[in-house]
């Protein structure tokens, strides 16, 4: 890398050359890029069958694709996006990055299993991808049984197989992350000192750990059901399909919180650092993490209330999926709050942490409406479902993500990127997005059902937007593509600290040694004491 | 990699060996300050991937508890066409399996480098036999026509053949799970023998041993409930 | 600093004797045979009760000696109780579905 | 509840947007004053979301329990779903593929199962939908209040044409409605139903005075049904269904499991035609061993008509 030529110190980076020393690497921030570069693949890949489902909608006919071509691009986006961007999304590779350094330690706990997981992510998403060009598969994402065991004829079982094996993957990162929060803090880092991005880091881990597990054996049924047809899942054996929908949210709705939990601890990391102050509320913030973690599996049948759940086990998980919204919505004010007299600049992150909090706060509010059992009666199945979580998904975690990659760009490069086109690239986003899935609110409410090639024509105008703002959000995503990796070569090279913020990742070299720290810090500070940053002018 | 940048200014308030890094060795990986912290956290590591595992289990004993109490008078048949004797010899072999395990531990532990070898193939040999009646049992059940993907599947004595086929599904797929984690544990167990014969572990690391002592001793007490889950419930005329 | 391994008291090797593990092994032997010898007379409802209690009680053998869970960190514990928590709330939320299926008597709900 | 939203929507957006250019930041070396945590604020804006969200808990929860159970006096329609059709069936007989033509005013209750995989029964316009679910019967019901031609959508995504599942609801005022029932004349469900258990033979042992080798079925429907081997279970329409299909799972008690399985000899449409004939053995007893077609509209609530 270009770097090289310019610092002449050892960075992880220029420690060692060659395909192999990346490909064999045990250093947590090498697997980080290898992360970043395999997620951008899939986001690539998953945004290309998102761009031409909008392409399709732009009509009610079907005039681009066939409906077997439709439903399999509707399943490969889900697929894609679900197990291979957002799961490892942010853990993967800046938790993977910074969460060894925020705590004070040369590397995670396990740095084999960290490059295995790696693996295992490839070899999953190759066999995902294989599934595709094999010919697809059209069961929808969520795999519904029978459809998926007996009726199917795609490729069900190279795509389960997949995730299955990109579940480990997901699990051994959680196991990671957890035994590195437990055992490897440096000297003074205690529990209440560690950043809410740690924090949220653990809780998310929690949540890999108890849930995949339950979606690997799940897979593993429909596996056996649709090979030899044993009737687990088959009404017409006594099996019960309602059993494969309890088994499968289980883990896949707390799997929204490990989406979106990563995303809410770079969100509080980048409102502190641009607000100059220390996050209102710490300990509430960091609880609420932990809490979501909890209450997030104890909701999972609200995705059942029309599926032939009982009505009583409806009323229990909708009362539950209230509870959730309480951590949430403390986080969203604390942030709020940790504003109110900051010191606060409009750099590229910050944009996107704003733009996070108000289409979260979006998001989370129509989540509401959802899981009211009388409402959702309507709403479930159809595009403003579609619209919601899109908007905590793509809103949240994408958003923090990008936010994320701006914050400590500069720290895993040692390169800035260009300010104004960043800035620009932060408002064509968040205008794209809200002008795609916006609209789908009120397609939803209109009653639009999800999953549908044609739709009747008194639908289009809406779709029409939605697919102008998928325009404007594909440009908004590209362009960080372009200026981002032109930074790694002309970018203005980056201080230590050049937000002026608090952390253990600030007060080392950019990018960092392979060690991270030429000694073990010993922590005398709270989190985000910006009394304790030193307030140098950075220079080159 | 090792650039020795180091040692001149090591702060007084600093209680770790708190150097860029060190020599690395199997017992202290350069990730870690201690030995200790080190086993510690292969240790508590161990632990929450078992954690992973109960869940893994955990969604078969989901659907077997639903399907046990809708079809219970089916189940219960079905549960007595398994072979109780052969069954609680089994689980006594599995348990012997345990019990050579924690010695191999113990002999770890002290540092006993010809017991760790000898209690080690033991408990090689009981898990092979474990899994050699195992096979017995479920060519028996080939013969009886009880595999449930096969068409001449057939439980005699009751009409409802989806609901006695379900109970096989549960047993062959947990059963077989539960198997293949032995499978896995016995490598694991050759694997331990082949580093233990090559001088890798002493009394101040033993933790492979240890570790692959809990994994084996977890596979025994998912057994302990498979047994009567499967063998025993409802099993009285 | 409050619960770095190295520093934790409670860390002090201990290493069990041969006699203790041979008794636990005697306990989970007799333990076998007592339950299947139980599960072959009727007691109803019992029946699951005692295999289960059974099961546990050799599961809890099992954990505190022969996986040293008796002089394990409090954090193993806790990973530990966490887990089966976890199990439990799988299987108890699931069953709030099953179990009361048909209450209302409209098919369905 | 759009209200709520819209208020926490604009608050949060207000003091985003009131705060970052307030508190924007004037001079690169400014130190703002160290934040804390005011226990009181954290205590306030978790306890009052909480309460609105219990609010809404109740709202939603009493609908939903409304949606739930239909009322006795409903109009009754079965439906079939399939790859990729709505089969819907009226009590008076007439048949209808992907359409389903319904008086207003009168609350209709839906009976449903599918021949394949899941399906979802959509109207949009009634704000209702509802699973369909292979091997069981769910249950749904709605309240039409304006004439008109309103969408019908599969919402579960059921395979390849699964946005081809759809079809129109026509809401008819209830002379209108007469009027196509009247324009169509078929057997009543009942009448298909009773042809139906003569060719299979059923009367052979189902005798309507009990002394048959298996239990009379008349008054069998809505009634509690003891079984061998203790237990007890309502004789609703997922029982008769199985009863049907899956005979030995349930026996009555005092009989053997003699009777064989019909799956495979009676279509999903057909168990609901049997179903109806037992119903309607209810208001007529004594039918069943002539196989004499009932009269239309005798079945259990099915009055239709003005009114």
């Amino acid at each position: 890398m270009a770097t090289a030529a310019v610092l002449e110190r050892e960075t992880y980076l220029n420690a060692s050359y060659g395909l192999k020393s990346w490909l064999l690497t045990k250093d947590h921030k090498r697997i980080a890029i290898l992360y970043f570069i395999t997620i951008s693949i899939f986001f690539a890949i998953g945004g290309t069958f998102a761009g031409l489902i909008r392409l399709e909608l732009l009509t009610p006919q079907a005039d681009l694709v066939s409906s077997e071509t439709y439903n399999k691009l509707f399943t490969m986006h889900g697929v894609i996006m679900v197990f291979f961007f957002l799961i490892p999304s942010i853990p993967a590779t800046l938790g993977n990055f910074f969460l060894p350094i925020m705590i004070g330690a040369r590397d995670l706990a396990f740095p084999r299993i960290n490059l295995l997981s790696w693996y295992l992510l490839i070899l999953g998403g190759v066999l995902a991808i294989y599934a595709m060009v094999a010919g697809g598969v059209d069961t929808g994402w969520t795999f519904y049984t029978p459809y998926s065991t007996s009726y199917a004829n795609t490729y069900v079982i190279a795509t389960a197989l997949g995730i299955f094996v990109a579940g480990f993957s997901s699990i051994l990162t959680g196991l990671n992350f957890v035994v590195t929060v437990h055992r490897m803090r440096a000297p003074g880092m205690t529990w209440f000192r560690m950043p809410l991005f740690v924090w949220a880091h653990y809780a998310t881990s929690l949540i890999q750990i108890l849930g995949t597990p339950v979606l690997a054996v799940t897979l593993v049924l429909i596996l056996c059901e649709r090979t030899l047809h044993i009737g687990i899942f088959d009404p017409a054996l006594g099996g019960d399909p309602i059993l494969f929908q309890h088994m499968f949210w289980f883990y896949s709705h707390p799997a929204v919180y490990i989406m979106v939990l990563p995303g809410m601890g770079v969100i509080s990391e980048i409102v502190s650092t641009y607000s100059r102050k220390p996050v209102y509320g710490y300990a509430f913030v960091a609880f609420s993490s932990l809490a979501i973690a909890v209450v997030g599996f104890l909701v999972w049948g609200h995705h059942l209330y029309v599926s032939g759940q009982s009505l009583y086990a409806g009323l229990v998980f909708s009362f539950l999926s209230y509870f959730v919204a309480i951590p949430s919505a403390v986080k969203v004010f604390n942030w709020t709050a940790t504003l109110y007299k900051g010191s606060i600049s409009y750099d590229t992150p910050m944009l996107y942490a704003f733009g996070f909090i108000g289409l979260f706060t979006v998001g989370g509010l129509t989540g509401l409406f959802v899981a009211s059992l009388g409402l959702d009666v309507h709403v479930t199945d159809t595009y403003f479902v579609i619209a919601h979580f899109h908007y905590v998904m793509v809103g949240g975690t994408i958003m923090a993500y990008l936010g994320g990659v701006h914050y400590w760009w500069p720290k895993m490069t040692g390169r800035m990127y260009p300010e104004h086109f960043a800035r620009l690239s932060a408002v064509v986003v968040f205008i794209g997005f809200n002008l795609t899935f916006f609209p789908q609110f009120i397609l939803g409410y209109q009653g639009m059902p999800r999953r549908y090639h044609v739709y009747p024509p008194e639908y289009q105008v809406l779709h029409v937007l939605s697919t102008a703002g998928a325009t404007v959000l594909a440009v908004g995503y590209i362009m960080p593509l372009i200026y981002l990796i032109w930074s790694l070569k002309y970018g203005p090279v980056a201080g230590k600290n050049p937000w002026g913020a608090t952390g253990l990742e600030w007060s080392i070299p950019s990018p960092p040694p392979t060690h991270n720290f030429d000694r073990i810090p010993v922590v005398m500070h709270e989190a985000y004491d910006y009394s304790a940053v030193p307030r140098e002018v950075e220079v080159g | 990699m090792d650039s020795q940048i180091q040692q001149s200014h090591v702060h007084p308030s600093d209680l770790h060996q708190g150097e860029a890094h060190h020599l690395e060795t199997l017992a202290l990986r350069e990730q870690f300050d201690t030995e200790a912290q080190q086993k510690d956290a292969s240790t508590l590591g161990m632990w929450v991937f078992l954690i992973t595992e109960v869940m893994f289990f955990g969604g078969m004993f989901l659907g077997y508890t639903l399907y046990r109490s809708n079809y219970a008078d089916t189940w219960a048949l079905a549960s007595r066409s398994l072979n109780l004797p052969i069954g609680a010899t089994n689980t006594c072999v599995l348990l012997f399996s345990s019990f050579t395990m924690a010695m191999a531990v113990r002999a770890g532990q002290l540092g006993k480098k010809k017991a760790v070898i000898l209690f080690l193939i033991l408990t090689m040999l009981f898990g092979l036999a474990f899994l050699g009646i195992k096979g017995y049992e479920w060519t028996q059940k080939f013969e009886e026509h009880h595999v449930p993907a096969l068409a001449n599947f057939h439980l005699e004595g009751t009409q409802l053949q989806g609901q006695a086929k379900l109970f096989f599904s549960f047993y062959f797929a947990m059963t077989g799970l539960h198997a293949l984690h032995m499978v896995v544990g016995v490598g694991i167990v050759l694997f331990i023998i082949f580093q233990t014969m090559r001088n890798k572990y002493s009394p101040k690391y033993y933790t492979p041993i240890d570790i692959a002592g809990l994994y084996w001793h977890f596979v025994d007490v998912v057994w302990i409930f498979l047994f009567p889950l499967f063998y025993l419930i409802d099993r009285h005329p | 600093m409050n619960e770095h391994p190295h520093q934790d008291p409670e860390h002090a090797e201990h290493i069990d004797s041969v006699k203790t593990y041979a008794v636990i092994l005697v306990a989970l032997l007799c333990l076998t045979i007592l339950t299947a010898f139980v599960a072959t007379i009727d007691l109803g409802p019992l029946n699951i009760i005692v295999a289960l209690s059974i099961a546990v009680a050799k599961m809890l053998l099992v954990v505190l000696v022969f996986m040293h869970v008796r002089f394990s960190t409090r954090l193993t514990r806790v990973v530990l109780v966490g887990g089966l928590l976890w199990l439990a709330i799988l299987l108890l939320f699931a069953f709030t579905d099953f179990n009361t299926r048909g209450l209302l008597g409209v098919p369905g709900k | 509840m759009l209200a709520v939203s819209i208020f926490f929507t604009v608050l949060i957006f207000g003091a985003v947007f009131y705060f970052a250019i307030k508190y924007r930041r004037r001079s690169d070396d400014e130190l703002p004053g160290g934040g804390h945590t005011g226990l009181a604020l954290e205590v306030v804006w978790s306890v009052i979301p909480f309460g609105l969200t219990m609010i809404m808990f109740g709202w939603g929860a009493s609908i939903f329990f409304k949606e739930s159970v239909p009322p006795d006096d409903a109009m009754n329609i079965y439906v079939v779903g399939k790859q990729w059709m709505w089969k819907l069936q009226h009590q008076e007989g007439q048949r209808e593929i992907n359409e389903l033509h319904i008086p207003i005013n009168r609350p209709i209750r839906l009976t449903m199962t599918s021949e394949d995989v899941i399906h979802s029964f959509y109207v949009p316009d009634f704000r209702t939908k509802q699973d369909v679910v292979p091997g069981r019967y769910t249950t749904t019901w709605f309240t039409a209040t304006k004439p008109g031609k309103y969408h019908l959508f599969c919402a579960e995504y059921c395979g390849t044409k699964h946005s081809g599942m759809i079809g129109w609801v026509y809401a008819m005022r209830p002379e209108d409605y007469q009027e196509w029932l009247a324009g169509s004349p078929t057997g009543s469900m009942a009448d298909r139903g009773a042809r139906l258990f003569d060719d299979l033979a059923c009367a052979n042992c189902h005798h309507a005075d009990g002394s048959g080798r298996c239990p009379t079925l008349v008054g069998l429907f809505g009634s509690t049904v003891r079984l061998a081997g203790g237990g007890a279970v309502k004789a609703d329409e997922a029982y008769i269904r199985e009863s049907i299909l899956n005979p030995p799972a349930k026996i009555v008690a005092g009989y053997q499991p003699l009777m064989p399985t019909f799956q495979g000899l009676v279509t999903e449409e057909g168990v609901v035609e049997l179903i109806e004939y037992i119903k309607s053995l209810n208001a007529k007893p004594g039918l069943e061993q002539t196989g004499q077609p009932a009269v239309p509209g005798a079945g259990a609530g099915s009055q239709p008509g003005n009114q």
